[in-house]
């Protein structure tokens, strides 16, 4: 774990990881102590300051109907975040169990689980998620379900080609002809040996559903307004390009830096604990 | 006559996390023109490293320091450019290694990993004559439908059978030195026996000097003329094979001789695993008379 | 080559079942929908008798087996439904839109394989080095962003601050191509216009870019991950002991060997930009298959969500399994085995 | 005194290419304190012979009995408990992402053995036994060398008092010093506990020093079974003839031995 850290901070690339990733939680987490305007994040109109470039104390400009687009992208911060940590907990306990049930147990159980977890990885994941979004009411609650749906068999597939190659390692043979039964196997020799490959995924993934949601969102089935979302005000900014180009750019950038921090973090991560891909 | 190979005073050093770390503690050891060497430890001694650095693959690397010289058919490696060095490898010397199915490009048949070896020492060689070259190479190490094994990959063949032709291959150029790492450790015990023999006979019949690595005394007995036993990095013993089976000099020779199980009986002897006899200075038998 | 008709026939054969499983995934989804789809899709000033009879026509009062047994029925015979959004055959409207969406994906995946798989070549073989923390940046750069936030850039960058590529759409007004097959490569050239062929090119690279840029990083990142790994195996040190150039090396000993693993995964991700597709036409306006996706999924217009997202995800099927015969091909595990299916 | 008793086992494996015949009709009396070599190349069947014994898949044919009771199939925890296992490699018998606490403790937990306070104890005394320090049950695997995780993975073995042991190539991934301390502590602790083992190896020296009985292996087959003295002093079978005189020996003595093998087998 101190080992971890130390290599965490001593290279430069994930250094700048943690700092973008400390940044985007900070940003979140006291967004309305840090939003020079935190009653933009809902439905407010100012119809003297629409539309302005970045100016002072509107450090990235306002938007169509006079809101702080920086204070936005802030309030946009925390939801994408609590949506993010909500997803993978409900995705990655049933991605995992899954997994590691197919990958150990075996015979028909894993075929029916691995054709099923092949089903919904046949289905492009953002047109899963449409779909899912299409047919329920576009609602917050309706998105995070739409977004776990898709997430889940990511990790069943990571956790079952683990298990399958620990599965033939000795010490799963020692414990069971000592005569440990399959979910000692499963969730206390095996799973310890999958932790690592599942928290590189879960930090490389908390950037991903910022990148999923904001996508949905782009396309007007995600979050709703008045809620402030980077995608929705990339999607509706676009359409003034490249007059007001703040209405995009900065949202834009946003995303892009938050995953960014936290693919470094993840790809760090990864080298430092020897995850499989 | 120069030696083939003269090593002398050879340290290595890695550099780590956590500062230095000498594998190598000064090594010298030569190999007379056609003599059949083995460097004998256990794993983790850095006979293997040592393996490496004559190749010139090892000083490549980052973090790597080597010290002492070490000669090649009288020119010092250290003298030559990286590129020099590459174009020993293949022509001059070539090296076996432990598992022969695990050391075969599995993606090419063996006749086009062959014609790449062979195109080492000729490069202009046709692939006509290349098959052919091969063929006869096969043929050498005792395999007669050496079209079929030219045509396989090598998952379509035995172990024993790729170790034939990794022989086979590492002989083709004619090289002055072939580094044999744990030839056959991977493989069957009868099936090991077999190929030594055959490879035995190979290096025999070319006045091949050979660098013999092994942690196997009895194969090493069987295989060398000369041993040099090697221990946490520092040669211990060398001399004749005869000599030092005959009389092993050194608390870790004869505590590694005393712990392997004799076909003959007489049970598991009680000898510790450590010892500080084992720094004890190295004990050098007088060479025969070349 | 039996092995290689072997693995065909098996990938064909599951994809069939998979085809199937998402047929009744998407189904159940759209059935589970509060209220009734006929009510939705008719509007709030639908008389009770309009919304009986669409009722009637959609099976909604049989149990929702017989409504799938039904579906199957119809998509067996090529015939999934009317779009109750613009009251056509849902397979005339696809056969409309997707074209422009299959060369858009077509031409991305093809820059993801030809800049993707290079880049990562580099970055494993000269590992540590300057080029290979540039390109580790660059590729985690654009993986860290959605297609349509490249889009955005690019625009802004070659379409606005510096013109050399046009806005929008997929070739300019000025020439009338008739539509044969769909694809705008296609059919210029079946008309004949150069000048169209090359003008729709030039339409087409900043879209591409956009929806590649985030699969090239996705394909370095994997190939210089198979390749380290790769770079371990003993025949690499074999190689290097015959004292082979290191190029050489790259590519015949370390880049043959990881490509096995690397394309299956290069597939998925090509495959994936079936539905990022979506989010770079809204910007681009490309005329493909995103605009009528967006559209009946907000209008709730079932048989066409169905439809769509089960042309989507059979093509995606399609795609790997044509990968799946490329790494059958590449790989003489497979090409070899003497097992049977 | 028969512990173990093989009775015409013979193992099928189903394979797309057809049925592999993994070993053949195989008869196989271990009495009780015995150590009963299997020795055999890749490919002998001497590892389906094992995993058969550890029941970690029941005989296509024929049956497995101990103390002349048929064990079923599918085995109970109590049936479990009469057999225990040394593998070959020592990296990946033990768990690396568990303290050799954990790995220990999971046989004393599984059967129930002592009262929960008293396993610490118990623990420190298995190893103990085995020659290992009390702090050692804080470590890692990673942390140990390769013959002291050898020596955990016996301590594991013997740690629910189990009569028969099952070792599986034990020392061939040592190096010969510690091979021979291994050994030793294996030889100490049949005679101490009085245990039973199927010692599974290819290596014919170590075989000579360790069994009281050999069974040689061949494709399936047992080809000769014979008390250790009498197979190296006459060994009947070709094949076994081969294998001994393929072991690379030390001394002009083995050379001798050896040799008279091989004249046989070219005659």
């Amino acid at each position: 774990m101190k080992r971890t850290l130390f290599i965490l901070l001593s290279n430069p690339l994930s250094l700048l990881g943690v700092i973008l990733v400390a940044l985007v939680v900070l940003c979140a987490i006291f967004a309305n102590v840090i939003a020079p305007f935190p009653s933009h994040a809902g439905a407010v109109v100012d119809f003297v300051n629409f539309n302005k470039p970045p100016q002072w104390p509107s450090i990235m400009g306002t938007d169509l109907v006079g809101r702080d687009i920086f204070s936005r992208i802030l309030f946009a911060y925390r939801i994408s975040l609590v949506l993010g940590v909500v997803v993978l907990s409900i995705a990655v306990p049933v991605g995992v169990v899954i997994g590691l049930a197919a990958g150990y147990l075996g015979g028909w159980i894993e075929y029916c689980l691995m054709r099923l977890t092949d089903v919904f990885l046949s289905v492009p994941p953002l047109v899963l998620a449409m779909s899912i979004m299409g047919v329920l009411e576009p609602t917050l609650l309706n998105g995070m379900l739409a977004v776990t749906a898709m997430w889940w068999p990511w990790y069943t597939r990571v956790v079952y080609n683990i298990t399958r190659s620990e599965r033939e390692e000795g010490y799963v043979l020692a414990a069971e002809v000592i005569g440990a039964g399959p979910a000692h196997v499963m969730f206390r020799e095996i799973l310890p040996n999958c932790v690592p490959a599942i928290v590189t995924k879960m930090t490389l993934d908390l950037g991903f559903v910022i990148l999923i949601v904001s996508s949905l969102s782009f396309l007007g089935l995600g979050v709703q307004p008045p809620t402030p979302d980077l995608g929705s005000m990339v999607a509706e900014g676009a359409r003034y390009l490249p007059d007001s180009w703040w209405l995009t750019v900065f949202p834009a950038l946003a995303i892009l830096v938050a995953v960014f921090g936290f693919n470094l973090v993840g790809d760090a991560l990864r080298e430092i604990l020897g995850a499989e891909q | 006559m120069t030696d083939t190979l003269n090593i002398r005073d050879l340290t290595l050093d890695f550099k780590g996390h956590s500062g230095t770390a000498r594998v190598l503690h000064g090594i010298s050891l030569r190999i007379g023109r056609g003599e059949r060497v083995a460097l004998v430890g256990e794993s983790g001694s850095g006979k293997s490293v040592t393996a490496r650095i004559v190749l010139g693959l090892l000083q490549e690397l980052r973090g790597v320091r080597v010290g002492g010289t070490v000669e090649f058919d009288g020119r010092d490696l250290a003298s030559l450019t990286r590129r020099q060095r590459a174009a020993l490898r293949g022509t001059a010397m070539s090296m076996i290694f432990q598992d022969p199915t695990s050391s075969l490009n599995p993606v090419y048949p063996i006749g086009t990993q062959f014609t790449e070896v062979l195109r080492r020492g000729e490069p202009g060689i046709s692939e006509r004559d290349a098959a052919l070259r091969a063929a006869t190479l096969l043929n050498d190490v005792s395999i007669r439908d050496s079209g079929r094994v030219l045509g396989s990959y090598p998952f379509q063949l035995s172990g024993g059978m790729n170790q034939r032709v990794m022989i086979a291959m590492a002989l083709a150029n004619e090289p002055a030195l072939l580094i044999a790492d744990e030839p056959g450790t991977a493989l069957d015990v009868t099936v090991q026996a077999q190929t030594l023999g055959l490879m035995r006979d190979m290096v025999a019949a070319h006045q091949t000097s050979v660098l013999f690595i092994s942690h196997n005394l009895g194969v090493v007995r069987e295989f060398a003329d000369r041993i040099y036993v090697i221990y946490k990095g520092r040669i211990v013993e060398s001399g004749t094979t005869r000599a030092v089976f005959d009389a092993p000099g050194h608390a870790y020779t004869r505590a590694l001789m005393a712990a392997v199980p004799r076909l003959t009986g007489g049970g598991i002897p009680e000898i510790d695993d450590a010892s500080a006899d084992f720094l004890a200075p190295a004990v050098l038998h007088a060479e025969a008379a070349p | 080559m039996t092995a290689i008709l072997r693995v065909l026939l098996r990938r064909l054969v599951t994809s069939l079942i998979v085809l199937i499983g998402v047929s009744m995934l998407i189904f159940a989804i759209a059935r589970i929908i509060p209220g009734n789809p006929a009510r939705i899709a008719l509007g709030p000033n639908a008389t009770a008798e309009q919304i009986e009879r669409l009722s009637a026509a959609l099976h909604l009062d049989a149990p929702i087996w017989v409504q799938y047994g039904y579906f199957l029925r119809d998509l067996s015979r090529g015939d999934l439904g009317i779009s109750l959004y613009t009251n056509r055959p849902v397979t005339a409207d696809i056969a409309q839109f997707l074209p422009a969406t299959l060369e858009l994906v077509l031409v991305a995946g093809v820059m993801m394989v030809a800049i993707g798989l290079p880049l990562g070549v580099l970055s494993a073989r000269y590992r540590g080095g300057a080029i290979d923390n540039a390109i580790r940046v660059f590729s985690l750069l654009t993986v860290s962003a959605p297609g349509f936030v490249w889009a955005v850039i690019l625009m802004l960058v070659f379409a606005f601050f510096v013109p050399i590529f046009p806005i929008a759409g997929r070739i300019s007004d000025s020439y009338s191509i008739p539509a044969v097959t769909g694809f705008l490569a296609i059919d210029t050239l079946l008309a004949g216009d150069l000048r169209a062929f090359g003008n729709a090119a030039w339409h087409i690279v900043l879209p591409a870019l956009a929806l590649a840029l985030s699969g090239i990083g996705q394909a370095a990142r994997l190939t210089r991950a198979n390749m380290i790994e790769t770079y371990d195996r003993p025949y690499i040190e074999m190689a290097r002991s015959y004292g082979f150039p290191e190029g050489r090396i790259a590519r015949r000993y370390a880049l043959r060997p990881s490509l096995i693993p690397a394309m299956t995964i290069i597939g998925l991700d090509f495959a994936s930009m079936l539905g990022n597709a979506f989010l770079v036409e809204a910007i681009f306006a490309w005329p493909g298959l995103s605009r009528y996706g967006v559209a009946v999924i907000l209008r709730k217009d079932l048989n066409a969500i169905v439809g769509t997202v089960l042309i989507i995800s059979a093509a995606f099927l399609i795609v790997n399994v044509i990968v799946d015969l490329l790494v059958a091909v590449i790989n003489p595990r497979i090409r070899y085995s003497q097992r049977s299916a | 005194m028969t512990l173990l008793s093989l009775r015409n086992v013979t193992k099928r494996f189903s394979t797309p290419a057809g049925d592999v015949l993994a070993v053949d009709d195989v008869s196989l009396d271990v009495a009780r304190g015995e150590c009963v070599a299997i020795v055999g190349e890749s490919g002998s069947g001497k590892s389906t012979i094992a995993n058969m014994i550890l029941g970690i898949y029941p005989p296509s044919e024929g049956e497995i009995a101990f103390d002349g009771a048929t064990l079923p199939a599918r085995r109970s925890l109590q049936h479990r408990r009469l057999v225990q296992l040394v593998q070959q490699n020592p990296l990946s018998s033990l768990n690396p992402r568990r303290s050799i606490a954990a790995s220990l403790r999971l046989a004393l937990d599984v059967h129930d053995i002592g009262a929960r306070a008293d396993r610490p104890a118990l623990m420190a005394s298995l190893l103990a036994e085995v020659g290992l320090p009390a702090s050692h049950l804080a470590r890692a695997p990673a942390g140990l060398s390769g013959g002291e995780r050898q020596r955990v993975a016996i301590a594991r073995a013997i740690a629910c008092s189990s009569p028969l042991v099952v070792l599986d190539e034990p020392t061939s991934a040592l190096d010969v010093l510690v091979q021979a301390r291994v050994l030793r502590l294996l030889n100490d602790l049949r005679a101490k506990r009085g245990l039973t083992f199927v010692f599974i190896t290819h290596d014919l020296a170590v075989v000579r020093n360790v069994a009281d009985r050999v069974a040689v292996f061949e494709k399936g087959r047992l080809v000769e079974l014979a008390a250790t003295e009498a197979l190296f002093a006459a060994p009947a079978h070709p094949y076994t003839r081969r294998l001994i005189s393929a072991v690379p020996v030390l001394t002009q003595d083995e050379s001798d031995l050896r040799d008279r093998f091989m004249e046989s087998l070219n005659a």
